[in-house]
């Protein structure tokens, strides 16, 4: 298992190449990328921002979470930090598993929490020249 | 006690600044720190009344008892992916 | 779209770099490979048969619907035949949409529909020496 | 008329042939071809008889009407993948 966080660009062959074995039949690659339109809007880039200390033990969370479903921790999931252009990924999940039912719900289960429980927020630039923070989720079991 | 207070994202652009350092009361919860930081200033009162927070990292719900040296962050809806 | 079924070792990062453009958000990949055992057999290798000029058109069909589905086309698919070692791989399925639902929904829905439908059969060898045929699918719609 | 057979993977084993013509009278179907084909030797005996067939590279029923220069191909179960 590999989880890391952080500013340095991902490349999806070395996230890719951090899963697998001669027992996984299936290996499963998700990359999310930043796009170009969102909501009708140009988007000239993205900056994520997180709460660093935190992200990583909430990252690492999720990827034991999925290993325990899969029965395997044949997982590698990496999240970019900073100033990202239009094109370029901000989130690589590789999962290995002996059969494929296993690797595609983990890989699921993975991207979908992070969306609900990483702290980290989107500020996204418009080619118009303003940005925004995105909406976001409220992560389960913080509610007051 | 003191308590370190973090604002990410959108809450530290209401607040205008990331960190401070706030004097709380023993026995004060992170909802009793919240209304406390919201009544520091004209920016900190944007801030919302029951916000998502993490005490030393962890999410954690606003009736939580804070103690000495903790870290209270306070979190807009997350966006990760 | 792309597809192709051969005897050409498959590279996962040229299978990748068919699909996603600026307007994509997600890119998924899938991975078929060789595993060295199976049903408490240790494997040596697996020979892929195929009907060659039926598999083709079949593979696009399938990637054709898949790319329906999805509402995009940006869906990569290669196959391959001939002997294999242990690790290589067989399949890849390379899907790219604006949305991460939709590239896992097609993605799944292509390696499903290979194992329903591509005429490939599997020739087992052991470590043992022996060889055997993989049992399969009977493909939906062949009935009498 | 004269339909092409093909046989497959395991098919192939069993009849020890991966192809061959034969004569079928006008009007044969799948299923009568089929017939023909495994009283042609004992390899071929062995084969099933109602094997998932392709006409000209498409899954076809049994019960589809043959044409003078089919192909005509049994097709052990799949496993692609």
């Amino acid at each position: 298992m590999y989880t890391a966080i952080g500013a340095a660009p991902i490349r999806a062959e070395d996230v890719l190449a951090r899963v697998g074995d001669d027992a996984d039949g299936a290996v499963l690659l998700f990359l999310g990328r930043v796009r170009r339109e969102h909501e009708g809007r140009r988007v000239h880039g993205m900056r994520y921002d997180t709460y660093q200390a935190m992200a990583g033990a909430v990252l690492d969370a999720i990827a034991r979470e999925a290993a325990e479903r899969a029965g395997s921790d044949h997982i590698a999931v990496v999240h970019r930090t900073g100033e990202l252009a239009v094109g370029e990924i901000s989130v690589a999940i590789a999962v290995a598993t002996p059969h494929r039912a296993e690797a595609y719900e983990a890989s699921r289960y993975i991207i979908e929490q992070i969306k609900l429980r990483l702290p980290v927020w989107k500020h996204e630039h418009y080619t118009a020249g303003d940005s925004r923070w995105l909406e976001g989720a409220v992560p389960p079991g913080s509610a007051s | 006690m003191q308590v370190h207070f973090l604002l990410f994202a959108l809450y530290r652009d209401l607040a205008g600044t990331e960190q401070l350092t706030l004097e709380l009361p023993p026995g004060a919860t992170a909802r009793d720190a919240v209304d406390r930081l919201r009544r520091t200033g004209p920016g900190f009162a944007r801030l919302p009344e029951a916000p998502v927070v993490a005490i030393n990292r962890e999410y954690a719900p606003l009736h939580a008892l804070l103690r000495e040296g903790d870290e209270l962050a306070l979190l807009p809806p997350v966006a990760g992916g």
